[in-house]
């Protein structure tokens, strides 16, 4: 009864997983070997290289959040440590101190990932005992203590200026000698995808599925054999692990770092990303990661009131998609494979066009009020429209577009939960 | 005389001013099938609780096979071939059927922790988890998500998780309530083929199921084992009857 | 605001680009918060900025090109910062504007290094208006880095030059957030007044930590009892209005000297307390006697921003310059306008200043004025202003201090 | 001896201030389980709508208005945000919160604008009350221990003594067993939770015009109410009392000791020339509820006076 082919059926088939791991993963690849060739700006590789370190991050993050549990406010700390290590490395290497002359300069994210690893595994060691709340304060404590500390001991992380390198020395590897951005590039892109392929690995391993186990059940995790406090510090070694290795290609890209990586604005950043993108899913941080670099990068051109979105969003997630964007595409191809087509992607079109409408609302709102609270008598003028705050058209468009949208919402949902 | 598999000396527990268990002392054989009985309240789970580390007892000791586990973290007591079931279903929703009984599985084989090796990679946990599986005829369901089993097939799937780590010492705490007259027959079944070679320890209110499966049988009564014996001297026991009268729970069989 | 695309600054490029449709635009990218909790201040500066290539610009630009100075928002974050750079040398920008936090202008000054050493032909010029720490035109000097800015040991110099010729003060107390710069300044501090006036003694040397303090009354209290004549902080930010307010609320009536006590709200947050008390070390000061013109100047802005006051007139310094050298080299290339600006003297309102090619420091006299009630120009929309005070104008060779730097200059 | 009385009187007063701040969180967060991230963003509209109504009429019009405006502001934030999201759990109530906090800054920042307002001490109060070794203690100083007291007593009263309070106070500690006895449970968070702002409004009328008013203050002041409130324990507001008088005395004695690690630890050989042995006691004060926070979590995780763990 224990032959090979019967446990074997249970197991997803070779097209299953061909579908689901093997392809996302070329075509990842694809995309990477792709983008050079579009011949992209300076601008474009600057803000991919913040997105490709961010990727990783939030990842990692997710690691902790998402599939052990642990919500912490100071998960920068291991980004930062594995990243001043790496600096510290890349000193070493231009020096060429003992061993150090004969490591590439490519290899800096490991120096990271050890870094990351190690501060981990020290922190985490009281901190990882406990769970949920507590541990979130912990972290929070943490956190603060070591960027207090990151002012008192200059001789690591080098006070308000911190350490820099240069990244042009030691060993050249594939040809590259990191030089220009665009051959940064090809290093950013080597390591995003090795950090992805790592963490999604891990959660195919042992710990990973129990790490889950532990977060949906810490006390029956418990009678079948397993220390919850022991799962729990060895993900939070391996998530500070990958923080670090983010921080190390960090390092590389910038060749600098400085205590505020350290700070609680980084930690609440990527603990937004990870939360816009979907905790519950693996890919949900990668778009969180994008979409917020984005923003954080190129919104601020078009507007300072771009934390005011990035506030709105973030509440607007919570409220409407707990489950994040990753929840909210992946529901819109499951229910577009669901049995009612035709109503599902009506109810979507309309939640959609009222979403719309009342970001429009917001938009007016908010432009309007900025420019005249600044009171430099500059005026909103989107699309030739001279929206003044004294204008009833502003205040016409404003309430028309909220009006608009809240209808249609309410109208898509009492059209969901007539026919669920 | 058969070795000692489990034994509970002079086992105390208080809350506070409330004593549970009062100076509990047991001896369960290798290999045998040990029910306890008891109206609600007379403290079952809470002895379980004591046995698999939940709480720490007050007083008195537990050994299982000669060694004091008393105070011991649930995990190590479970390292050292005791292992429980709950007797509300905890199982991890989360997760398939098939997820669920290999994280038992893989901790048996010392792989729990393993961050390096493929989950779906070993053959033997493959293997094991199959076999697990199919004694609990859980096969068929083995792909679907826990929280969408029926519930009598959750309750299979929580004595799955319970055996799976190859422990020799089983402890199920009301593993048919809830079920139907004809559930209830393939759960025991099913305890009676998982539980085989194994030395059970079972809490039950079914009296035809404890009947059924038990070799011995001990009650407990406010917190004290007022008779410890074979099925056939239980019956018959005048303090037994006694203290089961008024409990709406008397079971017809005993008389 | 929409940073990049100014609406003011729009209309005037596009009135006089039709005089001038073939001429190019110089770009200028400025790189210093724009939101968040430094927000402010990145866009007083921001908004002279603007003013200033307005005027050079309606004036028929500079070698009949047009300036068109960008913003990007840099969070005060040196990452951000290089994100920035890198946007703005894409958008074609050749000249950065920075001046908010020492740890940004490091991290910038390295990056324009590496990249002009990377990039050959496509160099850009670093112009830091505000980021004071001695480093940058010492050990850390570079051929691209221009300082706008009087840096902190001359700061330092001015003060204590001033205290020289008070009799009465015989004690002072030194506190500073406790990281590099707050360090540089107490060290200064005690250093050069054990030179200038031995007799004084130091009767305290506090530092706190960057940021942190919620309360300073306990600092203040120490000082209070510590008896000291007067007291010197570096403090900037948040940590000088707290410091401040605590004091006046304690009744600390000595003089405090600061660096940064004409940053906005700093004196209206203390309000009739800072008349005698509050004092700070600049370049200029609107109550200063000037021209006609620099009257108009200071009050065109003000109806333009009235959020904000004509605090940085550094900045008119770094474009007059810039204006200057890129018509005495013929070309706006940064290479030829570095060289020229080597060495270059103008005359501003208030003085003289003279860029000091061994290392690219700015030289020019120094006022210590005091927060008073009589005043031509208030601050922060209130009656009260800056004043000099007696014998607060130091001379350029006074405030002048040597340099370590060993500048590398290319080809 | 100077520096202790001065350490004793700031310590009081800053304490009472934190006090204040974190009363309110200690009962959301008891009740609720939120930990409001946006705690402080509630004492920073405090200062600000003060600063609009005393501008207006009067300071003492303000010191009422205020902080009722804020909690109709935090019932209406329970009532129409955080009951939509309760359901999803602790964790996605508190990024709400934490979301919140963000957009509370930036819509201050639109409608006061990026710099700080001038909200002053009233004149009536605006004197020193007494001296000290030749600082003045001020007497808005004075006051606002005044208050706090009279908020502490007020709280006290409500809770121990009315029948409001009673329920309150049982949903403290079991807030399943309030709704099986037939209280409209939703409706005593949204009194708590708003009761909750209100007394950090309170803080904010009271502190605002100590400090700073400007969109930063609440993130100054964000993760020291924490603190207050892990280090009080869950369900304790006699810890949180303790708590706060505890750090306020802590931080503001710390500035006082002038001695350096390496003058303390000088006998196992800490030389003043390493960078530990230069830490300055007084420099670190502000850590130090940090160092307290995590301490305690690990050691002590129900707090100093909380029944029960986080």
């Amino acid at each position: 009864m224990t032959d090979t082919t019967d446990f074997q059926n249970l197991a997803p088939s070779a097209g299953q997983k061909f579908r689901q791991r093997t392809l996302p993963f070329l075509i990842l690849a694809a995309i990477l070997l792709a983008i050079p060739m579009t011949g992209p700006s300076r601008t474009f590789y600057t803000v991919a290289h913040q997105m490709g370190i961010n990727v990783v991050f939030a990842l990692s993050y997710n690691m902790i959040l998402g599939k052990a549990g642990l919500l912490s406010f100071g998960h920068a700390v291991y980004f930062g440590l594995g990243g001043y290590l790496a600096v510290h490395a890349m000193g070493w290497i231009e020096e060429e101190i003992g061993l150090w002359g004969s490591i590439p300069m490519f290899f800096l994210p490991i120096i990271g990932f050890f870094g990351g690893a190690l501060a981990g595994a020290t922190i985490g060691w009281p901190s990882t005992r406990r769970a949920g709340t507590t541990f979130a304060m912990i972290s929070l404590g943490v956190a603060e203590l070591i960027f207090a500390a990151a002012f008192m001991f200059d001789s690591f992380f080098g006070g308000e200026q911190g350490i820099s390198g240069d990244r042009m020395n030691g060993i050249e590897l594939f040809g590259l000698s990191l030089g220009p951005i665009a051959e940064v590039y090809w290093f950013i892109a080597f390591w995003m995808f090795v950090g992805i392929l790592g963490m999604w690995a891990f959660t195919r391993t042992p710990l990973g599925r129990l790490s889950e186990a532990t977060r949906d059940n810490a006390q029956r995790v418990q009678f079948i054999g397993y220390n919850p406090q022991r799962v729990r510090y060895m993900v939070f070694i391996i998530a500070g692990g990958f923080a670090g290795l983010a921080g190390g290609m960090a390092a590389v890209n910038y060749e600098i770092f400085t205590p505020d990586a350290l700070s609680l604005l980084p930690s609440g950043f990527v603990l937004i990303m990870a939360y816009v993108g979907g905790i519950t899913y693996f890919v949900g941080p990668i778009f969180g990661a994008i979409l917020l670099t984005y923003m954080q990068s190129m919104l601020s051109d078009f507007t300072e009131a771009w934390l005011l979105y990035l506030g709105a969003l973030f509440i607007g997630i919570v409220m409407f998609a707990p489950r994040g964007l990753a929840g909210i595409i992946f529901g819109f191809f499951d229910g577009l494979r669901g049995a009612e087509r035709g109503a599902f992607l009506k109810g979507w079109i309309t939640s959609l066009v009222g979403g719309l409408f009342m970001l429009i609302g917001l938009i007016i709102l908010v432009e309007v009020s900025v420019r005249w609270s600044n009171g430099y008598g500059e005026i909103y003028e989107p699309f030739g429209l001279h929206l003044d705050h004294a204008s009833p058209l502003t205040w016409l468009l404003f309430l028309a577009t909220t009006g608009a949208g809240i209808g249609l919402t309410a109208l898509a949902n009492r059209h969901k939960e007539g026919t669920t | 005389m058969t070795a000692i598999a489990l034994s509970l000396k002079d086992l105390n527990k208080s809350f506070g001013p409330a004593k549970i268990i009062d100076n509990v002392t047991l001896d369960i054989e290798k290999g045998e099938r040990h029910a306890i009985i008891g109206p609600n309240g007379a403290g079952k789970s809470t002895l379980f609780n004591l046995i698999s580390g939940l709480y720490t007892p007050t007083s008195g000791s537990v050994t299982l096979h000669g060694e004091e586990i008393s105070g011991m973290a649930p995990h190590l007591i479970n390292h050292r071939g005791l292992s429980r079931s709950f007797q509300v279903s905890n199982i991890f929703t989360n997760m398939t059927v098939r997820e669920n009984v290999r994280c038992g599985v893989l901790n048996a084989l010392g792989q729990g922790y393993a961050f390096w090796r493929n989950i779906g990679s070993n053959k033997e946990v493959q293997t094991r988890t199959f076999e697990i599986l199919d004694r609990c005829g859980l096969v068929d369901k083995a792909a679907l998500p826990a929280s969408l089993l029926p519930y009598a097939d959750q309750r299979a799937l929580e004595i799955a998780i319970t055996i799976a780590g190859g422990a020799d010492v089983i402890l199920l705490d009301e593993p048919t309530a809830g079920m139907s007259h004809s559930e209830t027959e393939r759960a025991v079944q099913l305890i009676r083929t998982a539980t085989e070679g194994k030395t059970l320890i079972i809490v039950e209110h079914d009296m035809g199921v404890i009947f059924d499966l038990a070799d011995r049988i001990s009650v407990l009564v406010y917190g004290d084992i007022i008779a410890s014996d074979t099925p056939q001297n239980i019956r018959g026991n005048a303090k037994v009857r006694e203290a089961y009268l008024g409990d709406e729970d008397l079971p017809e069989e005993i008389a | 605001m929409t940073l990049r695309k100014t609406a003011i600054l729009a209309a005037a490029t596009s009135a006089l680009a039709m005089s001038a449709a073939n001429a190019d635009t110089i770009k200028m990218a400025f790189i210093d918060p724009l939101s968040g909790p430094f927000g402010p201040s990145g866009e007083a500066a921001y908004t002279s900025y603007l003013l200033a290539a307005e005027h050079i610009n309606a004036n028929g630009g500079i070698n009949g090109d047009m300036i068109e100075v960008t913003g990007y928002d840099n969070k005060v974050n040196p990452k951000e910062s290089l994100l920035q750079f890198q946007k703005a040398i894409d958008d074609g920008a050749r000249y950065i504007m920075q001046g908010n936090g020492s740890s940004v202008a490091a991290a910038l000054i390295d990056a324009v290094d590496k990249h002009n050493k990377r990039n050959p032909g496509d160099e850009v010029l670093f112009f830091n208006y505000a980021a004071v720490t001695p480093a940058f035109t010492n050990e850390l000097c570079s051929f691209w880095h221009f300082r706008f800015d009087a840096h902190a040991d001359m700061k330092m110099a001015a003060i204590t030059d001033w205290i020289k010729t008070q009799d009465d003060i015989k004690s002072v107390y030194l506190i500073g957030q406790d990281y590099v710069f707050g360090q540089a300044v107490a060290s200064a501090a005690e250093g050069q007044l054990s030179e200038k006036r031995p007799d004084i003694e130091i009767v305290g040397n506090e530092l706190h930590p960057l940021g942190k303090v919620k309360d300073f009354t306990p600092y203040i209290q120490k000082i209070i009892s510590s008896g000291a004549d007067a007291v010197i902080t570096g403090n900037w930010g948040a940590d000088m209005q707290l410091l401040t307010k605590a004091a006046a609320e304690n009744g600390s009536d000595v003089p405090y000297l600061t660096f940064y006590g004409g940053s906005k709200g700093a004196v209206s947050s203390l309000g009739d307390q800072a008349v005698g008390m509050l004092h700070q070390v600049s370049e200029g000061v609107t109550n200063l006697e000037a021209n006609e013109e620099q009257y108009a100047l200071i009050e065109e802005y003000k109806e333009r921003f009235p959020d904000y006051d004509y605090y940085y007139h550094r900045v008119w310094n770094v474009m007059d310059m810039f204006k200057k050298a890129a018509e005495e080299a013929g070309s706006a290339d940064p290479i030829p306008v570095a060289k020229a600006l080597e060495g270059m003297t103008i005359e501003h309102a208030y003085g003289t200043a003279t860029m000091r090619a061994s290392d690219h420091q700015i030289q020019q006299p120094l006022f210590v004025s005091v927060v008073s009630d009589d005043v031509k120009y208030g601050v922060d929309n209130i009656d009260l202003g800056w004043k000099l005070v007696d014998n607060g104008t130091i001379a350029m060779d006074v405030a002048e201090q040597p340099t370590t730097c060993e500048m590398e200059r290319p080809g | 001896m100077e520096t202790l009385v001065f350490g004793l009187l700031n310590g009081v007063s800053y304490g009472l201030l934190l006090f204040m701040l974190s009363s309110g969180l200690t009962l959301i967060f008891s009740m609720m389980g939120v930990l409001n991230f946006a705690h402080a963003s509630f004492y920073m509209l405090g200062a600000y709508f003060a600063f609009t109504i005393s501008g207006s009429s009067s300071f003492w019009i303000a010191l009422f208005l205020a902080p009722v405006l804020v909690g109709l502001i935090g019932a209406a934030v329970e009532r129409y945000g955080l009951r939509r999201v309760h359901p999803n759990g602790h964790v996605a109530e508190l990024l709400f919160t934490f979301g919140l906090a963000y957009l509370i800054e930036e819509v201050v920042k639109i409608v006061y604008g990026k710099t700080s307002v001038d909200y002053r001490v009233p004149d009536l109060l605006n004197f020193a009350a007494f001296e000290v070794y030749g600082a003045s203690f001020p007497a808005y100083r004075l006051f606002v221990i005044v208050i706090a007291i009279a908020m502490l007593i007020g709280l006290w009263y409500l809770l121990k003594k009315t029948r409001a309070g009673l329920i309150i106070q049982a949903a403290l500690s079991h807030p399943h067993m309030v709704g099986h006895l037939g209280h409209n449970v939703p409706l005593i968070f949204m009194t708590v939770f708003g009761i909750g702002c209100a007394l950090a409004g309170l803080a904010g009328v009271m502190a605002g015009n100590i400090f700073v008013t400007d969109p930063a203050m609440a993130i100054q002041m964000g993760p020291i109410v924490f603190v207050v409130v892990v280090v009080g324990g869950i369900g304790s507001l006699e810890g949180a009392f303790v708590a706060s008088l505890v750090i306020g005395l802590l931080q503001n004695l710390a500035v006082g000791i002038n001695a350096s690690f390496a003058d303390i630890f000088g006998f196992i050989g800490l030389s003043e020339l390493s960078e530990v042995g230069r830490i300055n006691i007084s420099s670190l004060a502000p850590v130090l509820p940090f160092l307290l926070l995590v301490l305690i979590l690990i050691f002590r995780p129900q707090g100093l006076m909380g029944e029960k763990e986080l």
